[in-house]
């Protein structure tokens, strides 16, 4: 709220006028009173050019942030809204794509990873070290047990059927693609995205 | 109650009390009403501590006038049946406004025009009161449609008006008439007052020897 | 999408069937509003319930769900018997007049070759009868018995208004109404254009629905034009990217396919995949696929993939079943032979049909890795949230691992929209907490296995250890790097045959995939997105708005595949001569040297229209197919079949009920309920206020649509007792769901073959976790059967019964 | 469009000066909503609440998809949802966007008591000044479509601003740039009214004889206007009035009897200051003492 110098003082000379002066029957000073319109939210925040992460129309948006990126200050997200010049939207937006604001800010987003351990009754946090650490042990433990080089007629196959991948079909192309190398080359055959629903 | 010698109580301290709460109660409400009322009179809504505070506050008190004037009513309900003599009196109406007493009807404890304050008063208040719930925006907004709150809210201006004016003359009639005001604040009148004033209460209350405020009330007249 | 998002204003008649449009994708539907306003379109929707879509549409019909081949058949029987076919248009760029094989045939529901055990065809019959140099037989003037139009009409004769009526129950004025509209497309300058989604695909009969309507489509000559096309309206922001890379059991990037156990050398491998053209001068592109694989090989393992090990074919997995789809990875979870799963943004327990069996899946896992932005139902199935998931924790063996991501603001990257388009996006804050990227996830246990195995050894890994990772930061890859992967390098320098200039100097992007070699010369990581990141620069990222008679190309705005095409088989829309059927709308025409127009050509740029080469080039005879060789597994034709779990009888062929080919497990078949138990048809769907699972986790959807709920009409509420927003309890032979009812006039019972028949709806919307009331999730009721084609599951058509409830029982 | 500013009222709550009126040439704006191209996706819901900052309570489902069930302070827009059949029998879903119609002639602004609480700038947007509003609620009695709600919480009555603070910088409203099918749209009365009526012959062109624009004159004609496939029938659109206008009530007791009673109170005021410097007081005298000492005395010895 960048109340400009000028409405400032305004503020507080009416103030002092509405508690002295209209006692004494002054009244119609009250009407300077009225302020003017609600700041304009967005006066200096830094806008980013995006895409709607829900459905396929893609819609173009612009996020708007918090600070122009100086290094103290960090950009957090305020408002969200449809980008003007994107063919498609044309600055439009569905229910989903105004609330994006909701789904940055969920308070359900996670932020720290976090391991049940068998049979334990909750989650408790743990360090990206020992997740990843232990996801590769297990991994690794489990492909040179059920790895299946050769079938039985012999033929190489090379394919690991004893862990399964779904992959996220709102993750980038570039995600999808190292996804895809990574999930591979070890083997995998049990792996689908979203396009399968 | 230590009221000076040869007087006669017109109105007992609980009463004056009752009285002078409604009294303290209405005038707030006028001016907190007003304030809401027109935007001249805005300003007044600063005695209150601004406009939140007057609309907040205005229809508690609203609600204790009520409870008090329910008080009064208990009190003088029964003096204040209108009878054939009240009518006599206002047939003398232009005798009485010129302050000539001679062949003005004889009063007992409340004449026509304080008969017509309190029964105008008795219907008033409540009215308020009920319409004034209605449009009690905090607690009773969602009790009654928008419609009826348009037309109680009228009701409510009108009668705040009839109400206003109405205190105004009583307000009036007790300066006019000298001694009435410290009847309702020491609660004693002079034996010449009552006589004046209230000639028939006067009597009964000589007859049963009581010294007010109403007959058979206390026993010790003329101590 | 074969056309943009905004060619649909070009349409004169939109059919939105299948779908739910206005719901599921308002601000692309804002185009179908225009063709209304501008172009004066007619809107139909054919629906089992009156939908928002239907709110504003010109002529709404009801229909039961699961039904559509019967209504689309009758269609085309209705454009046949009145000859509303554009003549000229499906002679010319069709396979009408092609010669089917003397042994195909179909009798009283089955085609030609069917094997009673394993539910599955010998295809051999579906196909042309060759001449001696390979082509097709072809007779144009139709006449031949064996034209494929004239099986095609013996085929849907059936379909009588009658017919269709007694097994959609859609009332047969409406049905006729909607064949008329559509009819009057027919028109070389008129179009229509088909919007469909799950509504279609979500089927155990899903990929010939879809099949149905391009036959429509492509008798009326409707593909290829301006507002015209089948247009799917894919479901999440990136699902076409990541089905173009082959994130699926089978596939490789650029819908190149994994080899199968039976073609154990490369040889095998390419011998399958020869795509000669199957009439003379046609492109057949796939023909390439030896350019695209070498290349491919050659891109994620470098240098050690040669000619000599046969660009390294062994180190890419074989499948011995055509897919591992997700309901057989559940299948095969509850039987205890998958030990470990990760989730990758995505939330089973919610999207997968059977809530129980899922259930029970997970259950038997060593361990399982979710990755996501938001605290998933999938990540905390073993939690006990009482009725909604009640859970018995200690029991569950399952290491689980809840991985935090970042999400769509927070990362740089490009997203395939349903138009083919890729765009790119920028990073607008960073992640909340200790959240990572998902590249920076997979390269940490990708780069952590790799060093187990350096350490110790253990199963074949030369495959993990060539795999290239020539990334500035190997632990965390820079999208831009794997854009340009993608996109595909030369490795010698490159030089025009014509003038012999050097084009690209050697380890330059390449422009397009025509550049593709299959010697080792090139490299690209998915061959049709070559050309999204070239020397010019990033082409996802251009925002050039201008668009030619703003007919809805905007060829300047990022980067469509494949070449920057934003219509596909846009050949087709012009005539033999090359001049535009639409003279309002032409797209490409032939100026008599090259084709020119508003987009890039669907054909060789020089190829005169005398040459006869096909529209459609990718397929071997350059035409569209009315009939679909072996492509479809239960059939060249489409055929009505019943949904797995279905209150009538096949009134066409009694003895074969549901889809033949369907693949069903034993134990999901024992879970099919009976119409006598579960008289009602019931089909999930979405709401506009919601993205599946998502936005329950979002306070604003949250508030616009707070809590589960089932749609029932007035008449089967009165029937049952139940009032408006009453509790109740619809049950299925797999599971209950206790939610409110919506009671309403959009659903009303439909006459299937005489009996009143009521549908019930189901919003999928609801879980245990997030800002919304918690729900049981409408997959508690779902079948766990796929389609016979993409396995992809029947959620929209099964049997559930419905009773007053007075709430869960807490 | 214009600096929404102090000097740009046109109209301001409970203040008998006129308001400045020197700037007396200002483009009217206005927000049209076409009915029939509406798919009821609540995009301007969510915009109206992400844009404001607003959040109100997640409800219930109670028995159609209007969510939440009525405005509410922090519910700007709301879109009412009505199964209605026609005469040939097929079904409609009449989708209607509600919240403040910025009429001409603001009820809320005639009735609201507080000065300066409710303004209407010169381009017809009409916004609550919350920090001047004391909650009394008079603004819903003044409303002829029952759109102003006031806080249980502060005590302030909120409603839709026409996204003021936008427009003041040039920008359309939150809920105009959101809607995907274009069925809001937002310009100068003069083109809105325009634009409406291409689409109402559209409308009659598809079989709508009664389309029409919704601008009702009873309050002078609205800065929000609909276009309804049947105008002839508002009521069937989830209660859009069929004449709206202030309500005699409120015309009277905001009008009449204003200048009427204070009139009443002056006069009853100097009537009785006049009645005291002529008639005077009405004092006992006495003989009036004498007569009460004798009733009093001759009393006394008759009991004694």
């Amino acid at each position: 709220m960048n109340v400009n110098r000028r409405g400032f003082i305004k503020l507080t000379a009416a103030g002092l006028a509405a508690s002295g002066m209209g006692a004494l029957g002054f009244g119609h000073v009250g009407e300077a009173l009225a302020s003017s319109v609600r700041a304009f939210k967005l006066a200096a925040a830094k806008e980013t050019r995006n895409t709607c992460t829900y459905c396929s129309v893609a819609c173009g948006i612009l996020i708007y942030s918090m600070g122009d990126r100086a290094k103290n200050a960090h950009s957090n997200i305020i408002h969200i809204e449809g980008d003007p010049d994107h063919p498609v939207n044309r600055g439009t937006l569905c229910p989903k794509g105004s609330a994006l604001l909701d789904i940055v800010h969920a308070p359900t987003r996670l932020t720290a990873p976090r391991y049940r351990a068998a049979g334990a009754g909750e989650f408790k946090e743990v360090s990206w070290d020992f997740a990843l650490d232990r996801i590769a042990r297990l991994m690794k433990d489990d492909r040179d047990k059920n790895f299946i080089a050769k079938n039985k007629e012999g033929v190489t196959v090379n394919r690991w059927t004893s862990v399964g991948m779904l992959a996220a079909s709102a993750s980038s192309s570039e995600t999808a693609f190292l996804t895809w190398k990574v999930a591979r080359s070890l083997g995998m055959v049990v792996f689908d995205n979203q396009a399968r629903v | 109650m230590t009221y000076p010698k040869g007087t006669i109580v017109r109105a007992s301290a609980l009463t004056r009390i009752n009285h002078w709460l409604t009294a303290g109660c209405f005038v707030l409400l006028v001016l907190s009403g007003l304030a809401m009322f027109h935007p001249l009179l805005f300003w007044l809504s600063n005695l209150f501590g601004g406009g939140q505070w007057t609309r907040a506050v205005h229809p508690w008190i609203g609600c204790v006038l009520f409870v008090s004037y329910l008080g009064l009513i208990i009190q003088f309900w029964r003096d204040n049946l209108p009878g054939m003599g009240d009518v006599r009196w206002l047939a003398k109406i232009n005798r009485v406004i010129v302050n000539d007493e001679e062949d003005v009807p004889e009063v007992s404890r409340f004449n026509a025009g304080q008969k017509l304050v309190f029964w105008g008063m008795a219907f008033l208040v409540p009215v308020l009161f009920f319409t004034g719930l209605t449009v009690w925006e905090v607690y009773f907004g969602a009790y009654t449609s928008i419609e009826t709150q348009r037309v109680t809210l009228l009701i409510h201006s009108l009668c705040a008006i009839g109400a206003i004016i109405l205190w105004m003359i009583h307000v009036y009639a007790a300066i006019w008439v000298s001694g009435s005001m410290r009847a309702m604040t020491q609660g004693y009148v002079t034996p010449g007052w009552a006589w004046r004033h209230h000639r028939l209460w006067l009597r009964r209350l000589v007859e049963t020897n009581s010294r007010g405020p109403t007959p058979g009330a206390n026993h010790d007249l003329g101590r | 999408m074969t056309n943009t998002w905004q060619d649909i204003k070009n349409a004169n008649v939109v059919i939105v069937m299948g779908g739910n449009a206005a719901e599921a994708h308002p601000c692309g539907f804002k185009w179908v509003i225009e063709a209304k306003i501008e172009n004066g379109a007619k809107l139909v929707v054919v629906d089992p319930r009156f939908t928002r879509t239907a709110s504003v549409a010109d002529l709404y019909a009801p229909i039961r769900p699961g039904t559509d081949i019967a209504f689309l058949s009758g269609l085309i029987r209705y454009l046949l018997e009145k000859d509303k076919i554009q003549h000229d248009y499906v002679r010319a760029f069709t396979n009408a007049g092609l010669i089917a094989k003397e042994e195909f045939g179909f009798q009283d529901g089955l085609f030609t070759g069917y094997n009673e055990e394993t539910h599955s065809y010998d295809k051999s019959s579906w196909d042309y009868e060759l001449d001696d140099q390979g082509f097709a037989k072809v007779d144009d003037t139709w006449q031949h018995p064996r034209c494929v139009i004239n099986l095609l009409r013996k085929h849907v004769d059936r379909y009588t208004p009658e017919m269709v009526s007694r097994i959609t129950g859609t009332p047969q004025d409406k049905f006729l109404q909607v064949c008329e509209l559509l009819a009057t497309t027919s028109e070389p300058d008129k179009a229509l254009t088909s919007l469909f989604a799950l509504g279609w695909t979500q089927h155990s009969i899903g990929a010939q629905n879809i099949r149905t309507m391009a036959m429509v489509q492509l008798l009326l000559g409707n593909i290829g034009v301006a507002g015209g096309g089948m247009n799917a309206l894919r479901g999440h922001s990136n699902i076409q990217g990541l089905t173009d890379i082959g994130l699926l059991s089978n596939q490789m990037p650029g819908y190149m396919t994994l080899p199968s156990d039976k073609e154990a050398t490369f040889n095998d491998y390419m011998k399958t995949r020869q795509f000669t053209p199957l009439r003379p001068g046609q492109i057949s592109y796939w023909q390439n696929y030896r350019k695209f694989f070498v290349s491919f090989q050659k891109s994620i393992y470098g240098k050690a993939a040669s000619a000599e090990n046969n660009w390294a074919y062994d180190w890419l997995p074989k499948l011995d079943l055509p897919m591992y789809d997700i309901i057989r990875a559940f299948e095969m979870m509850n039987k205890g032979e998958i030990n470990g799963y990760i989730c990758q943004g995505f939330n089973p327990l919610q999207a997968f049909p059977d809530r129980g069996k899922i259930r029970r899946g997970l259950r038997k896992l060593k361990f399982l890795v979710t990755m996501d932005p938001l605290d998933t139902e999938t990540s905390r199935f073993w939690e006990d949230f009482g009725p909604q998931n009640p859970s018995d924790a200690a029991a569950i063996q399952t290491e689980v691992f809840q991985l935090p991501t970042n999400c769509f603001a927070e990362e740089n990257g490009s997203l395939v929209n349903s138009a083919r388009w890729l765009q790119w996006h920028w990073k607008a804050a960073e992640p909340p907490g200790q959240a990572r990227s998902d590249i920076w996830i997979m390269a940490g246990i990708f780069r952590r296995l790799k060093e187990l195995y350096q350490k110790e050894g253990g199963a074949f890994s030369d495959a993990l250890m060539n795999l290239s990772w020539n990334y500035a930061d190997p632990a965390s890859p820079d999208p831009e790097e794997l854009a340009k992967e993608m996109n595909g390098r030369t490795l010698a320098d490159i030089t025009d045959p014509t003038t012999g200039a050097a084009t690209l100097k050697a380890g330059q992007l390449l422009d397009s995939f025509a550049q593709l070699k299959d010697d080792g010369t090139t490299v690209s990581g998915c061959w049709i997105f070559t050309g999204c990141f070239t020397e010019k620069g990033n082409q996802m990222a251009r925002r050039e708005t201008t668009d030619p008679r703003d007919q809805g190309i905007a060829p300047g705005w990022a980067w469509a595949w494949p070449a920057n095409r934003r219509i596909l088989y846009n050949r087709a829309s012009a005539d033999l001569a090359g001049k535009a059927w639409n003279p309002k709308k032409p797209i490409i025409e032939w100026n008599g040297e090259r084709w020119v127009g508003i987009d890039v050509p669907d054909m060789p740029p020089t190829a005169a229209p005398s040459a006869g080469v096909g529209p459609f080039i990718m397929n071997a005879e350059g035409l569209g197919r009315l009939f679909a060789r072996a492509t479809m597994a239960e059939g060249p034709f489409p055929e009505h079949y019943e949904p797995l779990e279905s209150p009538a009888e096949n009134v066409l062929h009694p003895k074969v009920r549901s889809n033949p080919a369907a693949r069903v497990f034993a134990d999901d078949r024992e879970s099919f309920g009976a119409a006598s138990d579960f008289p009602y048809v019931a089909t999930t769907y979405r709401l506009t206020e919601h993205f599946h699972y998502w936005t329950k986790h979002a306070l604003i959807n949250a508030i616009l649509q707070p809590e589960e709920f089932v749609e029932i009409g007035e008449e089967l509420a009165k029937e049952k007792g139940i009032a408006q927003a009453d509790w109740v309890k619809v049950s299925s032979k797999r599971g209950d769901v206790v939610c409110k009812a919506y009671v309403t006039k959009r659903i009303k019972p439909l006459m299937v073959d005489g009996k009143p028949t009521h549908v019930i709806g189901c919003p999928i919307h609801w879980g245990f976790t997030g800002q919304a009331r918690k729900g049981y999730g409408a997959n508690t009721l779902t079948p766990s059967v796929g389609d016979a084609n993409t396995q992809t599951p029947e959620f929209k058509a099964f049997l559930v019964n419905v009773a007053k409830s007075n709430g869960p029982e807490v | 469009m214009s600096d929404l500013q102090a000097q740009d009222f046109i109209r301001i709550s409970a203040t008998t000066l006129t308001p400045p009126t020197a700037r007396n040439h200002e483009q009217e704006v206005a927000k049209l909503i076409d009915v029939s191209r509406c798919i009821g996706c609540k995009a301007c819901q969510s915009a109206c609440m992400e844009w404001n900052n607003l959040r109100p309570e997640v409800g219930h489902f109670e028995g159609s998809y209007d969510n939440p069930m009525d405005l509410e302070p922090s519910v700007w827009t709301l879109m009412r949802f009505a199964e209605w059949e026609n005469e040939k029998g097929d079904l409609e879903w009449l989708i209607r966007k509600d919240g403040c119609m910025h009429c001409e002639d603001p009820g809320c602004l005639k009735a609201c008591p507080a000065p300066g609480a409710i303004v209407q700038y010169a381009n017809g947007i009409v916004d609550f000044i919350s920090e001047n509003c004391i909650g009394c609620g008079y603004c819903e009695k003044g409303c002829p479509f029952n759109i102003p709600r006031v806080s249980k919480v502060d005590h302030k009555s909120y409603k839709c601003t026409l996204c003021s603070d936008r427009v003041t910088v040039g920008l359309e409203p939150a809920c105009v740039k959101a809607c995907p099918t274009g069925a809001i749209m937002f310009g100068s009365k003069a083109d809105m009214t325009e634009w409406a009526g291409e689409r109402v012959d559209e409308l009659k062109s598809r079989g709508f004889e009664n389309a029409g624009l919704y601008d009702p004159p009873g309050v002078g004609g609205t800065h929000v206007m609909y276009v309804l496939q049947h105008a002839d029938k508002p009521a069937i659109y989830a209660g859009l009035p069929e004449d709206p206008h202030i309500s005699e009530f409120v015309g009277f007791w905001k009008g009449l009897i204003k200048p009427v009673a204070l009139a009443g109170m002056a006069f009853t005021a100097a009537a009785a200051f006049l009645h005291w410097i002529t008639v005077g007081p009405n004092t006992v005298d006495a003989e009036d003492d004498h007569h009460a000492e004798e009733l009093i005395r001759s009393a006394k010895e008759k009991s004694a």
